[in-house]
């Protein structure tokens, strides 16, 4: 939604139409120098290698929970069961893997198929039931919760060297699992971008009888949103399993379905769905990295980090929802207390010979 | 577009079309047939079904009977999108437009050109040009985002797309009904080339006028039954309504009621002023009907908008009944006595889901909590006078007709006892018999001393109803007009066209 | 289409009023949980007679008054359209405060109360004003006042609770009457019931319907004359100062531990949303928020009554409330257009 | 959150091969699936309970220092200069680890201000696993950490993140709950899992007629730590007449302890509790006082509520104990690594139950701290006590 380009207006509301997503960017930025700045005040580097490698590797699980999330805020919908996915698949991709290299493919499948399945599930019953996606993701969500506590008792599974890989090596200063995470973030993009579907997401988020009056079959896109969530969700759960060396039913107590959607929102996508995107999610996720890095060189209490990590979200959604106000109030005829008033910016206008017909930008 | 009809090939025929929600039969057995290259208009009363066709015809909703055939084969559409395969598209009564997206991305919704299996934009945007230049639409740019374009801006958006389908027929629910006089004209010369194109177009609209411009044939329905289908040039419009309404409207607009005379003034603005408006001199006396007239984006609302609270005046005053008046908010217009009809009844004007009674008083639980009980005793007196139509006091207000709910936001304001009351478009999308009932209102309410503003976009109701016409241009006042003006000088006026004449 | 004429609607009987009263139970969108209250109830009682014991009950609505109060509050927030996620953590934080202020002391316990009240107020204020003013969804507001609560309490407090509760601050949610055929009336039953009455009568006050109207149409409601941002916060207030009470009874019935309130939040909403309050506002009544939440409470001690193992038991829970909410959606569903669009056209291939 | 704070056993560090440089080195699949569960293991079960009978070495007055059947080990190779001390932490979310962690920081700030200690940095995981590897990753990448303690939120999930920390040449020192290697320098904990839940539930044995009936309440499942708790009490409770009424998950939640208590007063008798943890134990009790029933044989902790409860309505009681104390020794043990000292490989605490017979000495001991406090928090001879444990 960046790309959008006031074709009239002055010069002033053009650039008050910079994206949402470029304001995301703007703002890690922000956080980037003043981060650096209070590590400086304290004799250190948050541009160093070890510290960028920090950062990069505590987005990758977030950044991929997160970019499914991004697909059914879009549409308008929410998946609160994404913790629990992961958890399952964790502990599906170490019990089918089982230390033993030959299966990694096989539990890469497995975990890819479970996830989309019980994404297909979230999909139907918030599409086809009716339910709305906050019970309804809460729902499966300890539907999961159960088999998870009546099936594993603790940590199960073993996974092999050559798969733990994707969850310590790096290339570079990047971790592998952020390269993934990026490319798939890369993919995300050009899937809201390409693709029919995609765009879809975006009608059904905006207005879902638009859409379906267009001759969407808005029940599939929004399925869709919700397996592709979930497989996001299931690739994190991978993640974790190569970083843990097994699978671990607890990953559901993190908190990664509030903390995703936290992120998305922070990244400027709408909950309420019909504008936003996956590159401002993948800065909003940054943006909660650097934090945790920077107030982890500077050793802040990790109680106190939950009272900020608080504060900035709110703060950053305020300041999205100030612009939108402003943009509102963007048409402006006469300015300020002038009297006799400005001249009207010339609106498109019919070709006719009529002057004047203001149906000037709103 | 597939192949050249010749004007009297019929295209469309359907054939006792039956429907029912909840029980309740809306459509009784209704025939229709749309030639190629006619204009077809459909009319009847609020609720009288036609949406409800239309919507059949487009595969939105499925009839419970009857048969439609489409170049002589029988067809059933499940689904929009398979009404606009078979060359059936539709321009809601509804907006449908996402706002967020371009122009193009609209236009082409649900069914994008790809290539190699992904969206080709590029393809997109060049398209809905040339179908944009079609159309002379020029100064309209497939990139806009919806949400810039004005609300005839929007309008236009709807009908590109309901032809980008490559449509033979089109039809057109009240197209006009958020247009000012101004860009009906350009909806005019649209539907003149769709017609040379040999599409034949099924045409909604309140507005006999346009009926009488734009068709060829008419279809009246009546309580979801067919009525006649007659050659426009056949009938008058004293026949039509009479057909629509079942009974003769002897004068469309009604008589000053004995008694009634302007009094004092009630509501005055001397030199209102902020971002949209400028230099408004407005007085409204008690017992007067002023109209507000003008293009679309001429301000009017906004004047409505900056007195009643919800804008600003940021120059000039306001006085009621001689006290100065500056309302920061819709509460405070209220309480000094001000009441405002909004011209967007669903969105601003009715909290859908709640109840007749609920929505009638809910002006008075918000602004006067300690008296609600006691006025909402009105309430029940002023619905019937009104003649509302329902199933009774606690029926959710979505399940009425455009007419009803119109009906409810009027009890809404009058149970305030308003000393002047601001009427937006008090008559957008409602039948001719709901028209009457607030044409004869205003009187009631003026006999009564109040004093009206009413904005309205449809002159012949200007003409027909005001005392006074204020006619505003690009925010400023233009000129104003005693009654008996015609629509030459009022269009002349709004247009900025022959400015002499007139005096500022 | 029959239709009447509007007539002036006659001043209601008591027949009509009951009649009214019966309609809401059992249709619109509390018809299911009413039902499933009941099908719960007689399954308890089936299992374990006993149960149906006046103490039985007693002792059960001492230890369900919290959440329906909880219920209750969120109920006035999803009415007027919005969310709160910061009630598990308020109750956390209420409770700790009460401890670490009280410590143990019985001349503090008023005082103490009188402050938490304050807090509330002071929370609901921020999380109403944050929404309201500043247009933050206050899905995201109260998920930050949510982490803000939980660190700043820990952070006070160096991660766990601290200090003690006086006996007096315990009475609420422990104590009652002593009485014969039930052993003990609880003071929560009775604050309980006082809570649910005013809620009813405020409801049915032009506050109430001005709420519901603001959920349903904001614009709308401005356009009335609605102040849409005092009626909002003035929810979000409810929502924090019945978050207080039911801090007050939970702290009182089990004393400070530091799990307290945890998810609290998310139990609260799922059974406003049982009790058929659709999210996104505009519809809802609270006696069947308030019976949504009994409805859980009972569900667990059904689960316990039955013996199911424990871990099962959240899967059996999301599938009743997944199902209760689909059955209630299905029921409430009239016809509108998009109903009757088939979600399986013909393939769209361009 | 989770919420637990013990250490797991399961890791039979014999039973782990070195860990090379490998950072990702093979995560070991415990080969402890037994017939009797996941989470018992027989040989581990054995060895703890004859652990406890084992007189340990070293001086009674400072326990911390003490170990039980230790097998030292040089560990010359990390003798340095260098003085920075990194501790990742899996959380302070309960009070046990609150408690733990203000005698960590306290005697640190003894050896700080001996010189011992230079900076001491920390990180808190908050008690996310993936945080916590992260955490332990930007210490190694530092490469300024001349130690590294580590305090794992879950014994399996942090294996690997360990083992890179040890790969890196650093002394390695884990305590409270293992990893599945035995990479580290020293692996200090308390006897274990199996020990306290077998304490309590020999207790409820001996002290109840056959055909009592007893509740088990436990906190979470799938933490190993606490399934070996449990396992042990099953393990027991098996061979003994006793009629276990159900097992139930509390979340430690004070509310849902008294609810699930009450529930089960009113279909029955409830003779005994065992407790997983015993923060929740006076809600347990109340739940019998204000149902009108009589006291039932307690499984607690030595949290001081507790205590005092017990004091107070002088029921038949007893407080297994997890030793909070542990949280000293790392430190120690960090700066012993340092000059070169011998530690021993696997650092077992004593953990020795508080009963009837030396509940009121700790109380006495302890009678000016707060409730949520542990008894055996051994921390009476640190200059900031008491008032650093008081007002935390
Ligand atoms: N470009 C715009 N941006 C924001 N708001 C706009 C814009 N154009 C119009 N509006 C709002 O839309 C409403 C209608 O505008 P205005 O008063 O200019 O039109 P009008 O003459 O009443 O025409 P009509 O009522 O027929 O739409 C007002 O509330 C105005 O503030
Ligand atoms: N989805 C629906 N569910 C129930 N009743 C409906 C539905 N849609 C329309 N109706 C009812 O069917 C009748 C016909 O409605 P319809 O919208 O076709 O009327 P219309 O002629 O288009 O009126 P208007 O001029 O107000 O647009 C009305 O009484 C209306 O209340
Ligand atoms: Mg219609
Ligand atoms: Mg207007």
């Amino acid at each position: 939604m960046s790309r959008a380009v006031a074709v009239t207006g002055t010069g002033k509301e053009a650039r008050r139409r910079l994206g949402a997503t470029e304001l995301v960017w703007l703002a890690l930025a922000g956080v980037l120098v003043i981060g650096a700045i209070l590590v400086a005040l304290d004799d250190q580097n948050l541009f160093s290698i070890a510290n960028t490698r920090d950062i990069l590797s505590r987005s990758s699980l977030l950044g991929f929970v997160a970019i499914g999330q991004t697909l059914v805020i879009l549409c308008r919908s929410l998946d609160l069961s994404v913790g629990y996915v992961m958890a399952l698949s964790s502990l599906i991709a170490a019990t089918t893997m089982n230390g033993d290299p030959a299966r990694v493919p096989l539990a890469i499948v497995a975990v890819l198929l479970v996830a989309g399945g019980i994404g297909l599930c979230n999909g139907l019953i918030v599409s086809v039931l009716k339910v709305n996606p906050f019970i309804a993701t809460l729902g499966v969500g300890l539907i999961i919760k159960g088999y998870l506590d009546t099936e594993y008792q603790g940590p199960a599974g073993a996974v092999p060297s050559s798969f733990q890989q994707f969850g310590f090596s790096r290339i570079g200063p990047i971790p592998v699992s952020t390269l993934v995470m990026l490319i798939v973030a890369v993919a995300g993009i050009l899937f809201l971008r390409k693709t029919r579907t995609g765009y879809h997401m975006f009608a059904v988020g905006g207005s879902a009888d638009v859409a379906r009056l267009s001759g969407i079959r808005t029940g599939r896109v929004l399925v869709t949103a919700h397996v592709l969530c979930s497989i996001a969700a299931g690739i994190a759960g991978l993640l974790i399993a190569a970083r843990f060396g097994t699978g671990s039913a607890l990953v559901y107590n993190s908190g990664y379905d509030l903390e995703s959607i936290a992120a998305v929102v922070l990244g400027g996508t709408l909950l309420l769905g019909g504008r936003g995107g996956i590159a401002g999610t993948i800065a909003g996720v940054l943006i909660l990295a650097v934090l945790d890095t920077v107030f982890n060189i500077l050793a802040v209490d990790p109680f106190f980090k939950d009272v900020l990590r608080g504060t900035i979200i709110v703060a950053a959604v305020a300041i999205y929802a100030r612009r939108q106000i402003d943009r509102k109030a963007s048409r402006v005829r006469f300015g300020g207390d002038g009297g006799s008033g400005g001249s009207a910016p010339p609106g498109p206008r019919p070709d006719q010979p009529t002057p004047e017909l203001a149906g000037g930008p709103r | 577009m597939t192949g050249v009809a010749s004007p009297a090939t019929t295209l469309l025929r359907m054939r006792g079309i039956e429907k029912s929600f909840l029980g309740v039969q809306v459509l009784h057995g209704v025939d229709l047939d749309l030639r190629a290259g006619e204009v077809h208009a459909l009319i009847g009363e609020n609720g009288a079904g036609k949406s409800t066709l239309m919507k059949i015809l487009a595969g939105v909703y499925q009839a419970d009977g009857g048969s439609v055939e489409l170049d002589g084969e029988q067809v059933r559409f499940e689904h929009p999108l398979l009404a606009q395969q078979a060359g059936v598209s539709t321009v809601f009564q509804e907006f449908n437009l996402l706002p967020e997206r371009t122009v193009a991305e609209n236009v082409f919704l649900g069914r994008e050109p790809r290539r190699n299996r992904l969206v080709d934009a590029g393809r997109m945007h060049a398209d809905t040009a040339a179908l944009l230049d079609d159309l002379g639409l020029t100064w309209l740019r497939p990139e806009t985002r919806v949400s810039s374009l004005s609300v005839a801006g929007q309008q236009i958006v709807e009908i590109v797309k309901a032809l980008s389908y490559d449509a033979r027929i089109i039809s057109m629910d009240e197209p006009t009904a958020a247009l000012a006089d101004e860009e009906v004209e350009l909806l005019y010369r649209l539907v003149a080339k769709l017609k040379e194109r040999g599409v034949a177009i099924l045409y909604v609209s309140h507005r006999l006028k346009e009926i009488f411009d734009l068709s060829d044939r008419v279809t009246i329905l009546k309580d979801g039954a067919l009525v006649d289908t007659v050659a426009t040039s056949d009938i008058t419009s004293d026949e039509l309504v009479r057909k629509m309404v079942g009974r003769p409207i002897a004068s469309f607009f009604p008589d000053k009621l004995p008694g009634t005379e302007a009094g004092d003034v009630r509501l005055e603005i001397r030199g209102g002023g902020n971002e949209q408006l400028d230099g408004i001199d407005l007085d409204v006396r008690g017992g007067e009907i002023v109209a507000l007239a003008g293009l679309q984006g001429s301000g009017r609302t906004e004047i409505a908008h900056a007195l009643f609270g919800v804008d600003r005046f940021t120059r000039g005053t306001v006085r009621l009944d001689g006290r100065p008046l500056t309302a920061r908010s819709p509460r405070q217009a209220v309480r000094a006595g001000l009441a405002l009809v909004t011209e967007d009844r669903k969105g601003e004007g009715l909290v859908l889901n709640q109840s007749i009674a609920a929505n009638a008083r809910l002006v008075l639980d918000a602004v006067l909590p300690r008296r609600a009980s006691q006025g909402a005793r009105r309430i029940p007196g002023i619905l019937s006078s009104l003649e509302l139509v329902s199933r009774g006091s606690s029926q959710e207000v979505r399940f009425l007709s455009g007419g009803n709910q119109q009906k409810v936001v009027l009890a809404k304001w009058l149970a305030t006892e308003p000393k002047a009351i601001v009427l937006d478009e008090p008559t957008r999308g409602i039948d001719v018999g709901a028209k009457e009932r607030v044409y004869t209102l205003m009187r009631e309410l003026s006999a009564q001393g109040v004093a009206i503003l009413m904005i309205s976009s449809e002159l012949p109701e200007v003409l027909g109803m005001a005392d006074r016409i204020v006619v505003l241009r690009d925010g400023r006042v233009a000129g104003e007009l005693p009654a008996g003006a015609d629509e030459e000088t009022v269009m002349a006026l709004a247009t900025g066209h022959e400015t002499e004449g007139t005096q500022r | 289409m029959t239709v009447t004429t509007q007539q002036p609607t006659p001043q209601r009987s008591a027949g009509s009023r009951a009649g009214d009263l019966l309609a809401r139970v059992f249709g619109g969108g509390s018809a299911t949980v009413f039902a499933l209250l009941i099908v719960v109830f007689a399954a308890i009682f089936i299992v374990n007679p006993s149960f149906a014991e006046p103490p039985s009950l007693m002792a059960f609505l001492k230890q369900a008054a919290p959440l329906m109060i909880l219920a209750i509050g969120q109920y006035f927030v999803i009415v007027s359209g919005e969310f709160d996620l910061s009630v598990g953590s308020l109750v956390g934080a209420q409770v700790v405060i009460a401890a670490a202020l009280i410590d143990g002391e019985e001349g503090r316990t008023v005082p103490v109360i009188l402050l938490m009240l304050g807090f509330g107020i002071l929370v609901g204020l921020i999380n109403g004003l944050i929404t309201t003013l500043l247009k933050v969804q206050s899905f995201i507001t109260t998920l930050g006042m949510m982490l803000v609560l939980y660190g700043a309490i820990r952070l006070w407090t160096g991660g766990a609770p601290t200090g003690a509760l006086s006996e007096a601050f315990r009475q609420p949610g422990r104590g009652g009457i002593d009485m014969s055929v039930v052993r003990q009336l609880p003071w929560a039953l009775m604050i309980l019931v006082g809570i649910v009455i005013i809620a009813v009568a405020v409801m049915r006050s032009s506050y109430g319907r001005t709420l519901i109207a603001t959920g349903d149409n904001e614009r709308a409601a401005g356009f009335s004359g609605v102040r849409v941002w005092r009626v909002r916060t003035l929810a979000f207030v409810i929502s924090s100062v019945l978050a207080t009470l039911a801090a007050i009874l939970i702290g009182g019935y089990a004393g400070v531990t530091a799990q307290v309130g945890q998810g609290l939040e998310f139990t609260a909403i799922t059974a406003v949303v049982l009790g058929g309050a659709a999210l996104g506002g505009g519809r809802g009544w609270v006696v069947a928020a308030m019976a949504g939440a009994l409805t859980l409470e009972a569900l667990f001690v059904l689960f316990n009554q039955l013996s199911m193992p424990s871990t099962i038991r959240p899967a059996v829970q999301g599938v009743i409330i997944i199902a209760a909410v689909a059955y209630a959606a299905r029921e409430r569903a009239r016809p509108r257009h998009h109903q009757e669009v088939p979600s399986q056209p013909q393939p769209n291939e361009a | 959150a989770c919420t637990t704070d013990e250490p797991s056993d399961t890791a039979a560090p014999e039973e782990t091969e070195a860990a090379g440089e490998d950072p990702g080195a093979e995560g070991e699949e415990p080969e402890d699936e037994t017939a009797d569960g996941e989470f018992f293991v027989r040989a581990d079960y054995d060895r703890q309970l004859a652990q406890r009978d084992i007189a340990p070495e070293g001086d009674p007055a400072t326990p911390w220092l003490q170990a039980i059947e230790p097998e030292y080990v040089d560990t010359a190779q990390y003798a340095q200069d260098g003085n920075t001390l990194c501790f990742s932490n899996a959380s302070v979310s309960n009070p046990w680890r609150v408690t733990g962690w203000i005698t960590m920081q306290q005697q640190v700030e003894v050896l700080q201000q001996q010189g011992l200690i230079g900076e001491f940095r920390v990180s808190d995981a908050a008690d996310d696993d993936n945080k916590q590897i992260s955490d332990i990753q930007a210490f190694i990448d530092a490469g300024d950490c001349n130690a590294i303690i580590i305090s794992p939120s879950t014994t399996a999930t942090l294996t690997p993140a360990v083992e890179a920390a040890c790969a890196s040449g650093v002394p390695v020192i884990v305590f409270d709950r293992g990893v599945n290697s035995d990479c580290m320098a020293t692996f200090i904990h308390p006897i274990g899992g199996y020990a306290y839940g077998a304490d309590g539930a020999e207790f409820l044995v001996e002290n109840l007629e056959p055909g009592s009936k007893v509740l088990a309440l436990r906190i979470l499942p799938g933490v190993d730590v606490l399934e070996n708790r449990w396992a042990a009490a099953q393990e027991i409770f098996g061979d003994s007449e006793l009629e276990i009424l159900g097992d139930e998950f509390t979340g430690g939640d004070g509310a849902e302890i008294k609810n699930i208590v009450t529930q089960y007063l009113q279909r029955g008798d409830v003779d005994g509790i065992w407790m997983d943890a015993g923060d929740g134990a006076v809600a347990a009790v109340e739940a019998f006082e204000d149902t009108g029933n009589d006291y039932p044989v307690m499984v607690g902790e030595d949290e001081l509520s507790f205590l005092r409860k017990w004091q107070e309505t002088d029921i038949t009681a007893v407080a297994p104990v997890y030793s909070n104390f542990q949280w000293r020794t790392p430190i120690l043990a960090a700066t012993m690594i340092w000059a070169g000292e011998q530690v021993p490989v696997e650092w077992v605490l004593p953990q020795d139950e508080i009963t009837e017979d030396d509940r009121d000495e700790f109380l006495d001991r302890n009678a000016d701290m707060p409730s949520l406090h542990y008894a055996k928090f051994g921390g009476e001879d640190l200059p900031g006590f008491p008032a650093a444990w008081q007002d935390r």
